[in-house]
């Protein structure tokens, strides 16, 4: 702690402070993103009505069709079928369920979980700061997918403990950079004001901390979807996610991989969804961040 | 200086033990590595006796214990799966391939991002920005594992240009140092971009240029050197990317390395195998936080001159 | 005549469309002699400066107009390559927070040396020594000890003078300060203006110096010039302008100073606010605010009335037409 | 104006700071940001408080405003002593009594607050008030300080320029009906030509409602234009107390001698006589021995280094910190004004 005495200050624009500067390149309303993710929701809640088969069970007789562009390919099944005959194009759809699950309740509870511990931290100085954000670094100073890898594979490879393992991985992210933000809002004047006028710690963390990191919890959010879609893919590539037959797109990838001379499609197209989906949310979330929180664009 | 260094070295040290604590416990408590190992046929005699060949009947602290003094000895136990074979034997093959394949990936991606990211600051807004931002947003979004799978899928099964996989002369090297180059690169342009953009607003550059700096002196001796200091920052970042990167990247590519080792003894539940890897490159990560750290220090003289 | 600006014109491309920061800026300056750029934040004030040293950021800013003379040299033809010449040589500038404007990453000693090096090619020793006399001769106390120090090291003070060395290193014929001070203490400013009249008196070089504070103008310049949304509004010698300001804004701006006289009196104060240079009011910028506002006023654009001393003011209170009465109703 | 009790009184106020190294363990030092000051604030008057960066000024607000606790020393309201770590319900009093402007107009107000929530805060939190009475309060205060209500008691306050945003501080800082308001600084952020305004308006609201000012600024001619009397600060001390004529008219202290010469004359035909001190305000890490000024003092003595002076009374209502007089008065001003030559 130090005394920091403002120097005579000069004064400062009169008009509202304007917005130049940094990386708030114009990126323009991400209208295609929107459109993507968007579909992918509509797809995800509707795929039982959608779906021409049956996701899970197929029929080793119609094995290995190709897509319905090439020869070979059959109207009956667009994106073509697996190994075990299974149509492609449903298993994305059923996928898409899985992806976005996975996503949106991993990043509210690793939200909730990080908000709470960063304002915490962020506000309540001492021994509970240093205890919060010890195991905050501690957990931030573990290579993710390492540690993702690891811990499924003892937990054992299911949907909830996939999940598990994101949002204890995750929060970390949202306390270290939700304390920072609340320390910075609490060197503001309002924070000081607030007290003259008789607040009380909580209120004033409820009343003016919280409102003004909102932004900052939406636009991790949102940068987060995309890393755990992808995280979530790369663990059910390597086996160590949701297990079969459940159709996660990373794990129909890796069904393809030692087919990929033969069937290129089985791999590339699932891998294909989860690019695109992942862009888009990638796209999405800059938006946010230059729009809303241009301090956050390093993350 | 000397503190701050102390100081990190120490969090260093706490950080790999409380990793190699927490793992032993996970091990033993999710479940005994012999039960699930041995198959259901086996008599209670055998796996009892199996269990003592691997020190698993002794009370969980005495375990605890017998693995810290091996591990300090360098001894992180046998694996169940190759019989007889030590981890540590199985890991000194697997070190050197990971870190050829690292160290090969990360001059890529700092080859290419550093400059691309520099110069998309400078001429923002404009056609080189726009293909930066292109090359380091697709890179971010696309998962290794495909973009491996595509890769093999052209230049090795289409086009017959590299080996299918392993790791046999250079040739090898290229598809994964790409493939893992590419992922660590748009995390490295991003922020080289950024933290130039910042840079090149600052007042310091405006004063360089006042002076009559030469623009290319005012970019890279100016405005670079400072905004190198949040990507050296953000190294965690980037290691992070890296290592995580490094084992899909193996697996797909048959790589020899620790990694697909880990992901092998995953599948198999061997766990003294996993447990050895995990140490290994946990504490190659936190090393390298470290690293980054000093380097840090190092380049920034607010640092280095209080004491 | 050292300096002669005609009619400079500066533009920024906005979202919110054209920002004319600078429109239709003219003065002139001799060697030796101090000009008090004074206005309030947005004038115009800075942009003018660096335009002079065509440093506006490119590309949303440009000079779209004018013409800048150094000794009869016409700086806005220059190609790039020469006027980096000028830029530190000729002509420097003193930013005004010390602080972020030294780059942190080099010694302080680096970074003087650096404009000697690219203006008078020295090197080694005798760039050593170089760098040696002009931290002394800005009052830094040990110089030599000083030079592998880094500026975080140093008080605001200390580095306002290394930011004062860089600018003064190559002898420059005009040194324009950019609101200098106003990070600095009283004392301590105190301490620096006297160290630039100082330098001015010994190497005789004309001086722009940027400011809101009038009081510094009072005691440190020859001639002001007022800056009003991009325009000059009045230009004078310090006397002229303090004694019988014509314009209403130069006359409000001086009435509306606090001090130990006008105590538990109430201040004069314009009301409203400057306008933002996007969307300036048709005729005077100032006439929404302007006491003495007429029909004409919100209409035309002043023309500029001049009498023969180098005063000068944009205003329908002084027609240009008539003798010029500075006493105006 | 000396007939009543002091409304506010600070006794001995001390404030340090132990400094920490960069990762939390090893002091580094005690900054003295507040090292002794006694203070007495009478009902309707102006004290201005001056002094340079790290004199201890801001700190000494905080301290007042009860947002720090002081390492030693008491603070009185209304003769009753406050403290920061008394209840809530004790604090009410005080905090409705005594209210704070700050410098930065930015920083002052929620950027995610509606104005008339930000006004109403300080009324709503001592909870005796209806909302809708809380609300006439707001349009009343609104319009004391030149505000319209119904155009914008519903704006956000990035909707307003920084003289715009100054005047809702101040609006909310009158909401509770203060004896005291603490001004920190208040309108230096300001432009020139808007702060002429927001000075009228303070000088205007303290006549109408009897407020006392505490006026901390580093602008000597804006204090010496609101001040009743001025207390000048030097690295974390009080080195001299006057009223605002006899401090600016016959400054004691060299400092504030020094000080007074720095600024600026308003007009160019004042000769005024500089006296540029050597160096810079020393850090109140590591202060001088002694009188904390010795280094820099044109005046100074032997014993200046060694000891630390006494504050004094040169005459009623004029203190000063000085070894140049030494039991206070026995050094006449004319010795003074010899020595400057």
């Amino acid at each position: 702690m130090t005394t920091t005495e403002s120097a005579p200050g000069a004064p400062q624009a009169e008009e509202p402070r304007v917005k130049v500067r940094g990386a708030a390149t114009t990126i323009r309303f991400p209208f295609v993103s929107m459109v993507v993710l968007g579909l992918v929701v509509l797809v995800a809640v509707f795929a039982p009505l959608i779906a021409p088969h049956d996701p899970e069970v197929g029929q080793l007789s119609n094995k290995l069709i190709p897509p319905v562009w090439q020869e070979g390919g059959n109207s009956d099944f667009l994106l073509g079928t697996d190994t075990l005959g299974r149509d492609i194009f449903t298993r994305i759809l059923y996928g898409a369920r899985v992806s976005l699950m996975v996503a949106i309740l991993a990043t509210g509870l690793a939200g909730v979980l990080g908000t709470i511990v960063g304002l915490v931290a962020g506000f309540y100085r001492g021994w509970v700061e240093i205890i919060l954000m010890r195991i905050t670094d501690m957990t931030l100073a573990l290579p993710l997918m390492l540690m993702a890898i690891v811990l499924v594979a003892l937990l054992g490879a299911s949907l909830t403990n996939v999940l598990m393992v994101i949002v204890i991985l995750l929060w970390p992210y949202y306390a270290r950079q939700i304390r920072g933000e609340a320390l910075a809002i609490s060197e503001e004047d309002f924070i000081d004001l607030a007290r003259v006028a008789g607040l009380s710690s909580p209120r004033i963390l409820w009343r003016h901390i919280l409102p003004n990191v909102m932004p900052t919890i939406g636009v991790l959010a949102t940068l987060q979807v995309a890393l755990i879609i992808l995280l979530e893919a790369s663990l059910s590539f390597l086996g160590v996610g949701i297990p079969p037959p459940t159709p996660a797109w990373g794990l129909m990838v890796a069904d393809g991989r030692d087919i990929l001379g033969r069937a290129w499609w089985v791999s590339i197209i699932p891998g294909i969804a989860i690019f695109g989906v992942v862009l888009a949310a990638n796209l999405l979330g800059d938006w946010v961040r230059d729009r809303f929180d241009p301090k956050l664009r390093q993350l | 200086m000397r503190r701050f260094i102390l100081a990190r070295l120490a969090q260093a040290v706490v950080s790999i033990f409380v990793l190699i604590t927490v793992l032993f416990f996970m091990v033993r408590l999710t479940g005994d590595p012999v039960e699930r190992m041995i198959p259901p046929q086996v008599t209670e005699e055998m796996a009892n006796e199996l269990k003592a060949a691997y020190g698993l009947d002794k009370p969980l602290l005495v375990q605890y214990g017998v693995f810290l003094g091996g591990l300090v000895t360098g001894d992180l136990g046998t694996s169940l799966y190759f019989r007889g074979r030590t981890v540590g034997e199985l890991l000194s093959l697997r070190i050197l391939p990971s870190l050829e394949l690292s160290v090969f990936s990360m001059m890529f991606s700092l080859l290419i991002a550093l400059p691309l990211g520099v110069y998309a600051a400078k001429y923002r807004g404009r056609g080189s920005d726009y293909v930066a931002r292109i090359f380091s947003i697709l890179g971010g979004a696309a998962p290794s594992f495909l973009v491996g799978l595509v890769m093999l899928r052209i230049f090795s099964v289409q086009l017959q240009w590299f080996p299918t996989g392993g790791r046999e002369g250079l040739l090898s090297v290229v598809l994964p140092t790409f493939t893992l180059g590419w992922f660590v690169s748009a995390g490295i342009m991003r922020l080289t971009r950024s933290s130039m953009l910042e840079s090149l607003y600052g007042d310091y550059v405006k004063l360089a240029r006042i002076k009559g700096v030469r623009e290319s002196v005012v970019i890279w001796k100016h405005a670079f050197k400072n905004a190198a200091l949040p990507v050296i920052t953000y190294a965690t970042v980037i290691f992070a990317a890296v290592i995580g990167g490094a084992i899909v990247t193996e697996y797909v590519f048959a790589w020899p390395g620790v990694g697909s080792l880990l992901i092998r003894a995953v599948i198999q539940r061997d766990f003294p195998v996993i447990q050895g890897a995990v140490i290994l490159i946990g504490t190659a990560f936190v090393l390298c936080n470290f690293l980054a750290d000093l380097a840090y220090a190092w380049i920034n003289p607010k640092i280095r001159y209080t004491r | 005549m050292l300096l002669e600006v005609k009619d400079l014109r500066v533009q920024f491309h906005t979202r919110r469309g054209v920002v004319k920061a600078v429109d239709g800026v003219s003065f002139s300056l001799d060697r030796g002699e101090t000009l008090g750029l004074v206005g309030e934040s947005g004038s115009g004030k800075s942009v003018s400066c660096m335009a002079l040293m065509r440093l506006v950021e490119a590309p949303a800013g440009r000079i779209v107009g004018g013409s800048v003379l150094l000794d009869g040299q016409e700086l806005l033809d220059l190609s790039e390559r020469e006027m980096r010449q000028i830029r530190g040589g000729q002509i420097s500038l003193i930013l005004q927070d010390p602080l972020s404007s030294l780059n942190p990453g080099y010694t302080v000693g680096n970074q003087v040396a650096e404009a000697i090096r690219i203006h008078q090619g020295l090197r080694g020793r005798a760039l050593r020594d170089s760098v040696v006399e002009i931290l002394s001769q800005v009052g830094i106390p040990q110089a030599e000890r000083r030079l592998k120090q880094y500026p975080h090291q140093m008080s605001g003070g200390m580095r306002q003078r290394v930011a004062g060395a860089i600018a003064l290193s190559c002898r420059p014929s005009l040194l324009i300060a950019d609101e200098p001070t106003t990070s600095l203490d009283a004392t301590v400013q105190a301490q620096y203006l006297r160290l630039l009249s100082e330098l001015q008196q010994e190497f005789q070089f004309g001086m722009i110096f940027v400011t809101h504070d009038l009081g510094i103008v009072a005691r440190l310049c020859d001639r002001v010039a007022v800056m009003y949304a991009g325009r000059i509004v009045e230009t004078g010698s310090t006397r002229q302008i303090f004694n019988e300001p014509a314009h209403p804004y130069a006359k409000a701006l001086l009435a509306t100073l606090p001090s130990l006289e006008s105590r538990k009196k109430r201040l004069l104060t314009v009301s409203g606010q400057p306008p933002l240079a996007i969307d300036l009011p048709p005729g005077c910028s100032f006439a929404p605010r302007c006491p003495e506002v007429m029909d004409i006023c919100t209409e035309e654009f002043p023309a500029e009335a001049t009498t023969g001393d180098r005063h000068r003011v944009l205003c329908w209170l002084h027609s240009p037409s008539d003798e010029m009465s500075l006493s105006a109703r | 104006m000396n007939d009543a009790k002091p409304l506010l009184e600070a006794e001995d106020l001390h404030k340090h700071f132990v400094m920490t190294g960069a990762l939390g363990f090893g002091g580094q030092g005690v900054v003295k940001a507040v090292n002794g000051i006694d203070l007495r604030l009478w009902p309707g008057e102006t004290l201005g408080v001056v002094g340079e960066s790290g004199c201890g000024k801001t700190t000494l607000a905080r301290l007042l405003l009860l947002l720090e606790s002081p390492t030693a020393g008491r603070i009185f309201f209304q003769g009753n002593e406050v403290s920061i770590d008394y209840s809530r319900e004790q604090l009410v009093d005080y905090r409705r009594n005594v209210q704070v402007v700050f410098q930065d107009p930015f920083s002052s107000l929620s950027p995610r607050m509606r104005i008339r929530d930000i006004i109403a805060e300080p009324i709503r939190s001592a909870g005796e008030q209806s909302a809708e009475e809380a609300n006439d309060r707001v349009g009343e205060v609104m319009s004391q300080v030149g505000l319209d209500y119904g155009a914008h008691a519903d704006l956000y306050p990035h909707e307003f320029s920084g003289g715009q945003r100054q005047r809702i501080a101040i609006a909310r800082a009158l909401a509770p009906n203060p004896k005291v308001v603490i001004l920190d600084e208040p309108v230096s952020a300001l432009d020139v030509s808007i702060r002429a305004q927001v000075m009228n308006l303070l000088a205007d609201l303290q006549e109408r409602f009897d407020l006392a000012y505490l006026l901390i600024s580093h602008d000597l001619s804006g204090v010496a234009h609101l001040s009743d009397r001025v207390m000048v600060m030097y690295v974390g001390r009080v080195i001299e107390l006057a009223g605002a004529e006899s401090l600016f008219s016959t400054p004691a202290h060299p400092y504030t001698e020094a000080l007074l010469s720095a600024v600026p004359p308003a007009h160019p035909d004042i000769e005024s006589q500089e006296i540029i001190l050597e160096g810079e305000v020393p850090s109140p890490i590591d202060p001088p021995g002694g009188c904390t000024f010795h280094p820099r003092c044109p005046y100074v003595m032997e014993q200046c280094s060694d000891v630390a002076p006494e504050h004094g009374e040169l005459e009623p209502g004029h203190g000063v910190s000085c070894h140049l007089y030494p039991g206070s008065g026995t050094r006449s001003w004319q010795q003074v004004a010899v020595g400057s030559q």
